[in-house]
């Protein structure tokens, strides 16, 4: 922060103050993302970030420094805000990691903020997750830059004349993107597949017996994955039988199909208490359309997929009714586009040439 | 499966487990295992097959845009240069170092380096175009020794050695196969010229007769890119092993 | 010569009170000569002044904090298989590093938020110096000591523990969540160490048969710990409980209620209050050292005359206080209701029984 | 599979000494000759070839056209040679599915059906629509994607399927099955004589019974104001002369004159009604009510035929020639329409006389059939 | 910001806007009862990347409700548009500690698509690597558990111990933490043998100095004090909540996907799994600690397997084709090879045993697109978060740090 840096080197006090900034950072606890092993490392025995004075400290109001570990959501953004806010004056800013700087992996996530937008930054360190020795070298970073009073990258190139290699004669047609998408594909969840598990088709055959009529289907997907395929208002039929022999839920998944205007609803389901059917996945699924998706919650026979249902209507909005906290948003901001993951809801593509020369 | 039991504790146990405590803090404060390495002063010997910045060397560069391609981050683009060619520019600022590039390169042209400790003051002084990337970078260096851990027996030994450490390890190329492109379906090709327009290396010319197009794909000058084949509307085109 | 003849000082009074140190005896001398600096070295050296100002005061109340700040934080460090404050001044191992955090926090804003209790939020932590540097007063040197009195023992642990009131203040006027939750834990563990601490040293009065700090220093032919160990025991014990030290630091805990009742101090504010529990840990081991190991006590290295007992004080209160930052780094932080139990069920039978030795011994008068 | 270093591809001449899409342009598109078949959008290298609800269009062409060529030489239209009457066939039948209901019979959807059964194809691209009855393609992979009601159904308005075509053929490995109007099933002839890569993949194209198609915005408008609410329309028909539009609570319908006047100039000036070149065209005309009538021309359509009957997926029935080849003379007066230099190439397929007995018992079934329900269909019908 | 937003008053009536996720009536349920709404937020010293509104009523804990998503940072939507193996960075992200589990159950579910069988040799390295990180892991909760309580020696010591291991997987990938270093058909590049001796000897010294950390940390009385008898969790609740990993294993459950649905090497080496019976915290810090000592062993037994073995095979032939000649090291060939990785039509659902619980991985694929079509994965973190809160209710406050470091929750893995 240029005023920061100024308000350390003006009057009379100058030298003190920035001799005792210099060498007592202290980095407030703000865990925002992954990167926090490497801040952890860095300030941990192996290379301890207390040699330089910098103690990693609990709390806004006593630290100077805000040491943003990577990516930054919108929900994280608010809490950075104010944690910047509530820090008494020389405070300084060093963000972290790729995530952090333009978002990196998750460039272009539809829940990343960019650390630069929210406060005032003084050093960027690349890297995912960064060095602690380049967490370090922004700390010493830090200190030249507030006794010099101006900041240095600590890196240069010399550049290279390019233009002697033997190229073209004109420029050539770029190729285009690598990935293909098919236009409408289709999405089959059982496609049958013949493996040798005797105890798979034992098992399909009681399904049968157990669920008769009210199944469309059973497939054997591979070992130890059963595929039973049914109607919506069945569901919840098929579901209290099952909850006798399988316990909690693995994993309830929605596939969005928006060329056929229907979303395949998913509970994958297993058993902890019963030895043998431990390895087995039943996968049940149901389609519902797509314009007022509605299914009932299994709640009542597995509460293990309360927290799975809710974030499935967070990203989807499928309403699963019967969930006592359906509606809320649970993992998005408030300001998130809703529904995020349905498959209209388009991401910025990726860009491989620089064509003209820019900048 | 192991049983994990823990006994209820008497009065007597919990003063012999306040000594043991207490014992091992006294031991430590005499002969303490430090293992802190004072990076300012000193730096980690780190291997060969670190994954810091990446080096670039022209010459071996068949533009093939493979390392844009299969960049996760989409931090590498590849940018005009003045030969007409197209060399890649990394943006530090997306990169997560994973080297899929350098795994990618067919022609060995991206080299690891051991530079990672590294500080921008602004993001748009990140994006280091074709031309910064072919020297090794000079970076601040405050360093006089290098630690190796070292580990004999049980015990972990921080050897300092009093020298800095060769932050550009010497790289010994994959070998490479030599793939040329070759036409397998002639009579359906729309002689449309993508292939010419997009080989980098000019190695595909069509000429021009009064009534029909030639097209010769010169075995030499081609070096097995794979965009012609990639970019070919009717995928009539494909790589051949020599 | 100043004659405060309304007072009825002369500089005679002083001169006759002095701390004699013979290796600097003729030094003393010729500077009495010179008329103002004279009369002021003379205050200086004058016992009572040279108790407040230099040893147990605040000379070495300020040497001792840089000290035991930097020293806490290397010896956990070193524990800790790593090297603590050092590129501060490379080759004396960053001793001065508290002076740096000391200057950082003075040159920082103080923020007052906007519900804290503005007049209170700021005088508080100024106030809190009173019960904390008054006890200084009555603690005996060798034959250096600001009051002597027979009730010294009674008073000083009584304005003892009055600083955990102004913490509780403090928590109240910064008018924050943490804060409140802090300050209730605070008076918790306030009941919690008060009662066997004020046992432990009427056991030693009991032992000793008076309450005269300076008398019981010259009883102390055997050092008290041998006498009543138990007593001893308990002391530390609640000294730890006092400057909520690991493995109390409930009130501070800043895991969980974010350092307790100093939540919204910043700047100079919050480095006053961060010294409170160093100067309290200061003041009890000196209490301690008197009360169980023969503060002041000791063969006398022969030129330094008075001061052989400043430095035999010096080096029984820093055996204390390193071992009371030892446990910082080996122990983890107990519940509030634990450390309830412990002190109300254990402590207090063992401060009961401490209290029977010191009868015992008494009956026997055995010093 | 002779690789080849060197090769090369013969180019058809230019009319103008333009670029050949200049060349197209001038020949086809405006002079009014384009049947909207997208066959050109299909082969251009850099899709810049545009196959929208209007005119045929290549937007930029001056810097993204290649000059190669490849439109020209698919064009169906570019030296138009028209077909007209039933052309030869190996059978001549009526059948419905059992499986499937659609405009008709579902007969085009049957064929496709068992012919991804079979193994013969592995894609089969379907006209699907919107809620305004907007075309799009499905891509089909499996029978059971077949169920969904909003594929079968005959749209009367263009469907740009050949440039699916070229996505399709990316991951097809077996090969791709089309349903199209005549125009496009000869767009695709011309497409496989210049390019073998497409005689490989396309293994099987359906024809329909066509008179003439129309524009989609045109046709909207025009049924708009007739009061047609196209959210609730579930099938347009053309019966005995009439336009019939039934929707879910009214009926409208209008005599199919009234069209006339929106049909674009790419149908005015084509006669061929039964897909002469298709394997095998499909057509309500000429069978009684719920039947499909099928022209079987190809040896590979034979089969899918022979495959339907072994496991009896469709019921057959009668059908009466005489109404197929009434209205495809019907539509051979537009021969009029088309210019000098082209109608001189149409071969008249001369009526054999018929063998008498033949002759008679083909009357007396007419007759029979005639008592049940007199029966006259005109326009395209998707069986 | 606006200025109201900023006022962090006391006030009596409930906030109106307020962007927790909880329904108004509860709200003003708790305002009308002499309950108190602590909100441990995510800046708090005492919590990870996510807030818990925890009501309370004096000291005892009522409800806990999560407010998770700070560290949401949309992994499977921006897995729908990126290449399979472009994946693989992206899908290590929420726990980059846990390298080695994470990747590993992503490639496995490619690799039951494809139908391949990976070398022996690359099977071994891939179990080191996944027990290397599942130590690496487990280090981690204890140092973050030891910060809840206060005990800083707990908190440097595992993240000293984590340095070596740490050293090992940067000569054995190159990258100090994300390795990226699991590809389907195989692992990157062969590891030589000098590294393979250097992991084997990294056991022993952790094994040491672990013993003086059980001294001072596992059995120190005050930590045995804070965690005996803390955040109970019955055998039935554990189940019922769909607790997984170690703390599943803690309430008496005896499921680890490595023994029921055995993948890699972890058939041919003996080891066992620990169980404990009354599911507190410290059972379930137990458990790990034993956890350690058996990726110990397993490292050890896979090390002399190795050094049997000849050098070089390392990816598999099937998925290398007519690239055969990278199967020591993909350098040069990454791109040609695995650029148009095609996954046939299906959904292919791949379990694994991560070090905080089981991971599940289901890639739907349309068999025509080189990007998947939909990316499902649930890390532990999200399975046993619904168990955490459970187990927090009718605890006391001060507690909840310790059963949040008992249960080793790591928001970003839970989030993804």
């Amino acid at each position: 922060m240029s005023e920061n840096v100024e308000f350390l080197g003006s009057g009379i006090f100058a030298p003190f103050k920035k001799w005792g900034t210099k060498w007592s950072l202290w980095p407030v606890h703000l865990v925002t993302a992954c990167c926090g092993v490497e801040l952890a490392h860095a300030y941990a025995s192996g290379y301890d970030g207390e040699r330089l004075g910098s103690l990693n400290y609990g709390i806004a109001r006593q630290t100077n420094l805000i040491i943003v570990e990577g990516a930054i959501s919108r929900k994280m953004a608010r809490v950075l805000k104010i944690t910047y806010e509530q820090m008494p004056d020389p405070k300084f800013v060093v963000v972290m990691g790729a995530c952090g700087l333009k978002g990196g992996l998750f460039w272009n996530g539809y829940h990343m903020v960019r650390p630069s937008d929210v406060v005032p930054v003084d050093f960027f360190i690349p890297g995912c997750p960064p060095t602690p020795e380049s967490l370090l070298r922004s700390i010493r970073a830090l200190q030249e830059k507030i006794m010099s009073g101006k900041a240095e990258t600590t890196i240069s190139f010399d550049k290279v004349d390019l233009s002697e290699i033997e190229g073209r004669s004109s420029a050539a047609r770029p190729p285009t993107t690598p990935k293909f998408i098919a236009p409408t594909p289709s999405i089959k969840v059982d496609v049958p597949k013949d493996v040798d598990w005797e105890f798979g088709k034992k098992l399909v055959k009681e399904f049968e017996k157990d669920l008769n009529g009210l199944y469309n289907s059973i497939t054997i997907t591979a070992k130890n994955r059963i595929a039973i395929s049914a109607e919506k208002k069945n569901i919840m039929a098929i579901a209290n039988i099952l909850s006798k022999r399988f316990d909690h839920v693995k994993n309830v998944n929605v596939i969005d199909l928006p060329h056929e205007n229907s979303f395949i609803v998913e509970y994958q389901v297993s058993s902890y208490s019963d030895k043998k059917l431990m390895p087995v996945v039943v996968n049940i699924y149901a389609r519902i359309p797509r314009d007022n998706p509605r299914f009932p919650s299994l709640v009542t026979f597995w509460p293990s997929a309360d927290y799975l249902e809710r974030e499935m209507y967070d990203l989807f909005g499928v309403w699963f009714e019967g969930n006592p906290a359906m509606g809320e948003r649970f993992l998005l901001a408030p300001d998130t586009p809703d529904f995020p993951l349905r498959k209209d809801r388009k991401l910025k593509e990726e860009e491989y040439c620089f064509c003209e020369v820019r900048e | 499966m192991i049983k994990i039991k823990f006994p209820k504790l008497k009065t007597l146990d919990n003063v012999k487990l306040h000594l043991d405590a207490l014992v091992v803090g006294a031991k430590e404060a005499i002969k303490p295992g430090t293992i802190t390495i004072e990076y300012p002063r000193e730096r980690r010997l780190l291997p060969d097959s670190f994954r810091g910045y990446v080096l670039f060397s022209p010459e071996n560069c068949i533009s093939c845009f493979q390392c844009s391609f299969v960049c996760p981050a989409n931090a590498i683009g590849m940018k005009l240069a003045a030969n007409n060619r197209y060399y890649p520019t990394i943006d530090y600022t997306k990169c997560i170092f994973c080297h899929f590039c350098v795994d990618s390169c067919p022609g060995a042209a991206l080299r690891p380096t051991k530079v990672h400790d590294v500080v921008y003051k602004n993001m748009n002084e990140m994006i280091t175009s074709t031309e910064e990337m072919v020297k090794p970078p000079k970076i601040v260096r405050e360093d006089g020794y290098t630690v190796e851990y070292v580990i004999d027996g049980v015990k972990l030994i921080l050897r300092r050695i009093k020298e800095k450490d060769n932050l550009i390890p010497e790289f010994k190329p994959h070998e490479k196969v030599k793939e040329y492109s070759a036409c397998v379906m002639p009579e359906s090709c729309l002689a449309c010229g993508i292939c010419v327009s997009s080989c980098p290396s000019e190695a595909i010319n069509l000429s021009v007769k009064e009534k029909e197009k030639e097209l010769k794909i010169d075995k030499e000058r081609c070096t097995g890119c794979g965009i012609c084949v990639k970019e070919c509307p009717v995928q009539i085109l494909s790589l051949v092993r020599e | 010569m100043v004659d405060l003849g309304l007072l009825g000082l002369t500089m005679q009074h002083f001169i006759d009170n002095m701390v004699s140190i013979p290796l600097i005896q003729p030094l003393i001398d010729y500077l009495l000569g010179i008329p103002v600096i004279g009369f002021v070295v003379a205050i200086i050296l004058w016992r009572p002044m040279f108790a407040l100002l230099i040893f147990p005061g605040l000379a070495t109340l300020m040497t001792v904090l840089l000290f035991i700040i930097w020293f806490e934080r290397k010896l956990t460090a070193r524990i800790q298989w790593r090297r603590g404050p050092l590129e501060v001044l490379r080759w004396a191992e960053g001793i001065i590093q508290a002076l740096a955090d000391g200057l950082r926090y003075f040159f920082q804003e103080v923020i007052v938020h906007r519900d804290a209790h503005r007049p209170y939020f700021l005088q508080f932590p100024i106030l809190i110096f009173i019960p904390v540097l008054l006890p200084l007063l009555f603690i005996p040197v060798g034959n250096i000591v600001g009051i002597r009195t027979p009730y010294a023992l009674p008073i000083t642990v009584a304005i003892v523990s009055l600083i955990p009131v102004f913490i509780v203040a403090i928590g109240w006027a910064s008018n924050s969540r943490f804060a409140y939750i802090g300050t209730v834990r605070e008076a918790f563990m306030y009941f919690a160490y008060e009662i066997p601490f004020i046992l432990a040293v009427v056991s030693m009065i009991l032992v000793y048969g008076t309450a005269d700090m300076v008398t019981i220093v010259e009883k102390q032919s055997i050092p008290g710990i041998i006498l009543n160990p138990i007593a001893a025991l308990v002391f530390f014990i609640s000294t730890v409980m006092a400057t909520s030290r690991l493995p109390f630091e409930i009130p501070e805990a800043d895991q969980e209620i974010a350092f307790g009742p100093f939540v919204e101090y910043s700047g100079i504010m919050f480095g006053l209050v961060m010294t409170i529990a160093y100067e309290k840990m200061y003041i009890l081991s000196l209490l301690m050292s008197v009360l169980f190991l023969g503060g002041g006590n000791g063969p006398t290295i022969p030129l330094l005359g008075d001061l052989s007992a400043v430095i035999w004080m010096f080096i029984k209160t820093m055996v204390v206080m390193v071992a009371l930052s030892f446990l910082r780094s080996i122990y983890a932080r107990i519940r509030l209701d634990q450390a309830l139990r412990i002190s109300w069920t254990a402590m207090l039978q063992i401060s009961l029984l401490a209290v029977a030795i010191g009868v015992v011994l008494n009956l026997a008068n055995v010093v | 599979m002779a690789i080849t270093l060197e090769w090369s591809v013969k180019i058809p001449d230019r009319a103008i000494e333009e670029k050949y899409w200049l060349n197209l342009k001038k020949k086809v598109i405006d002079a009014g000759l384009c049947s909207h078949c997208s066959t050109c959008a299909l082969i251009c290298p850099v899709d810049g070839i545009i196959s929208a609800d209007r005119e045929i269009d290549f937007p930029d062409w001056e810097e993204k056209c290649v000059d190669c060529s490849a439109c020209v030489r698919v064009c169906p239209r570019y030296d138009y040679t028209p077909l007209c009457d039933i052309g030869e066939y190996i059978e001549l039948t009526a059948a419905r599915s059992k499986r499937f209901k659609g405009q008709d019979g579902a007969m085009a959807t049957e064929f496709m059906a068992s012919a991804l059964e079979m193994g013969l194809i592995d894609r089969a691209l379907f006209v699907g629509r919107d809620e305004e009855w907007r075309t799009n393609i499905y891509h089909i992979r499996s029978v059971d994607q077949l169920k969904d009601t909003r594929l079968t159904g005959t749209k009367y308005s263009f469907a740009s399927v050949l440039p699916e075509i070229k996505k399709a053929m990316k991951t097809s490995k077996l090969g791709i099955g089309v349903v199209g109007t005549p125009c496009m099933v000869s767009g695709i002839r011309k497409l496989q004589s210049e390019f073998s890569l497409f005689r490989e993949k396309i293994k099987l194209v359906c024809g329909l019974f066509c008179t003439e198609n129309f524009y989609h915005h045109q046709l909207y408008e025009f049924l708009k104001e007739k009061g047609v609410d196209f959210s609730k329309l579930i099938k347009t028909d053309i019966t005995k002369g009439k336009f019939i539009a039934t929707m879910t609570d009214s009926v409208v319908s209008f005599p199919v004159k009234e069209l006339n006047d929106i049909i674009p100039h790419g149908c005015e000036v084509c006669i061929d009604f039964t897909a002469v070149e298709s394997d095998f065209s499909v057509g309500s005309v000429g069978s009684n009510v719920g039947y499909s009538t099928v022209v079987v021309r190809g040896e590979v359509a034979k089969d899918v035929l022979d495959f339907i009957r072994e496991n009896n997926y469709a019921d057959f029935g009668k059908v009466i020639p005489e109404v197929i080849e009434k209205l495809s003379n019907l539509k051979k007066k537009r021969k009029k329409n088309i210019p000098e230099e082209f109608r001189s190439r149409i071969q008249e397929e001369v009526k054999p006389e018929e063998s008498k007995e033949s002759k008679e018992s083909r009357e007396k079934e007419s007759e029979k059939e005639k008592t049940e329900k007199p029966k006259e269909q005109e326009g395209t019908k998707e069986g | 910001m606006t200025e109201k937003e900023l006022l962090l008053d006391v006030p009596v009536q409930p906030p109106t806007e307020l962007f927790l996720p909880i329904p108004k009536k509860f709200l003003e349920e708790a305002y009308q009862g002499d309950d108190y709404l602590v909100l441990v937020g995510p800046q708090h010293p005492g919590s990870g990347h996510m807030r818990i509104i925890v009501r309370i009523k004096g000291d005892i804990i009522v409800e806990a409700i999560p407010d998770p998503g700070y560290v949401h940072r949309s992994i499977e939507k921006l897995a729908e548009n990126r290449l399979y193996i472009q994946n693989i960075p992206l899908l290590e992200r929420p726990a980059i500690m846990d390298t080695g589990n994470l990747t590993l159950g992503y490639v496995r579910a490619i690799e039951s698509a494809l139908d391949i069988e990976i070398p022996e040799r690359a099977k071994y390295i891939r179990t080191v690597l996944a027990e290397l990180s599942r130590i690496g892991t487990h280090l981690y909760d204890a140092g973050i558990l030891a910060v809840f309580m206060g005990h800083t020696t707990g908190f440097m010591w595992p993240f000293a111990l984590r340095e070596p291991i740490v050293e090992a997987i940067t000569r054995m990938s190159g990258a100090r933490i994300t390795a990226s270093f699991v590809i389907p058909g195989g692992i990157r590049r062969d590891v030589p043998w000098n590294v393979l001796e250097f992991i084997r000897k990294t056991t022993f010294v952790i094994e040491r100095r672990l013993k003086s950390f059980e001294k001072i940390f596992i059995r120190n009385p005050t930590v045995i004090a804070r965690l005996k008898g803390v955040g109970v969790l019955s055998k039935e609740d554990a189940i019922k909540f769909g607790v997984v990993g170690p703390f599943l294993r803690a309430s008496g459950v005896e499921y680890d996907v490595r023994k029921v649905e055995p993948y890699e090497a972890y058939e041919m080496l003996n080891w066992d799994i620990p169980v404990s019976d009354d599911g507190d915290s410290y059972s379930r810090f137990l458990v790990r600690v034993e956890e350690i000592a058996q990726s110990i062993s397993i490292i050890r037994q896979a090390v002399n397997e190795l050094r049997a073995m000849p050098e070089g095979n390392v990816i598999s032939e099937d998925i290398l084709a007519d690239y055969s000649n990278a199967s020591s090291d993909i350098r040069g060939y990454f791109f040609k090879v695995f650029g148009n990785l095609i996954l046939p039509q299906g959904e292919y659902t791949a379990l694994t045993e991560a070090s905080r619980g089981t991971l599940l991985y289901s890639i739907i694929s349309d068999g025509e697109s080189n990007v998947p079509y939909r990316v499902r994965a649930v890390t532990p973190g999200w399975y046993y978060l619904k168990g955490f809160m459970e187990a927090l209710r009718g605890e006391r406050v001060a507690d909840l740090q310790a059963i949040y470091g008992s249960f080793g929750y790591f928001p970003p893995e839970a989030d993804r």
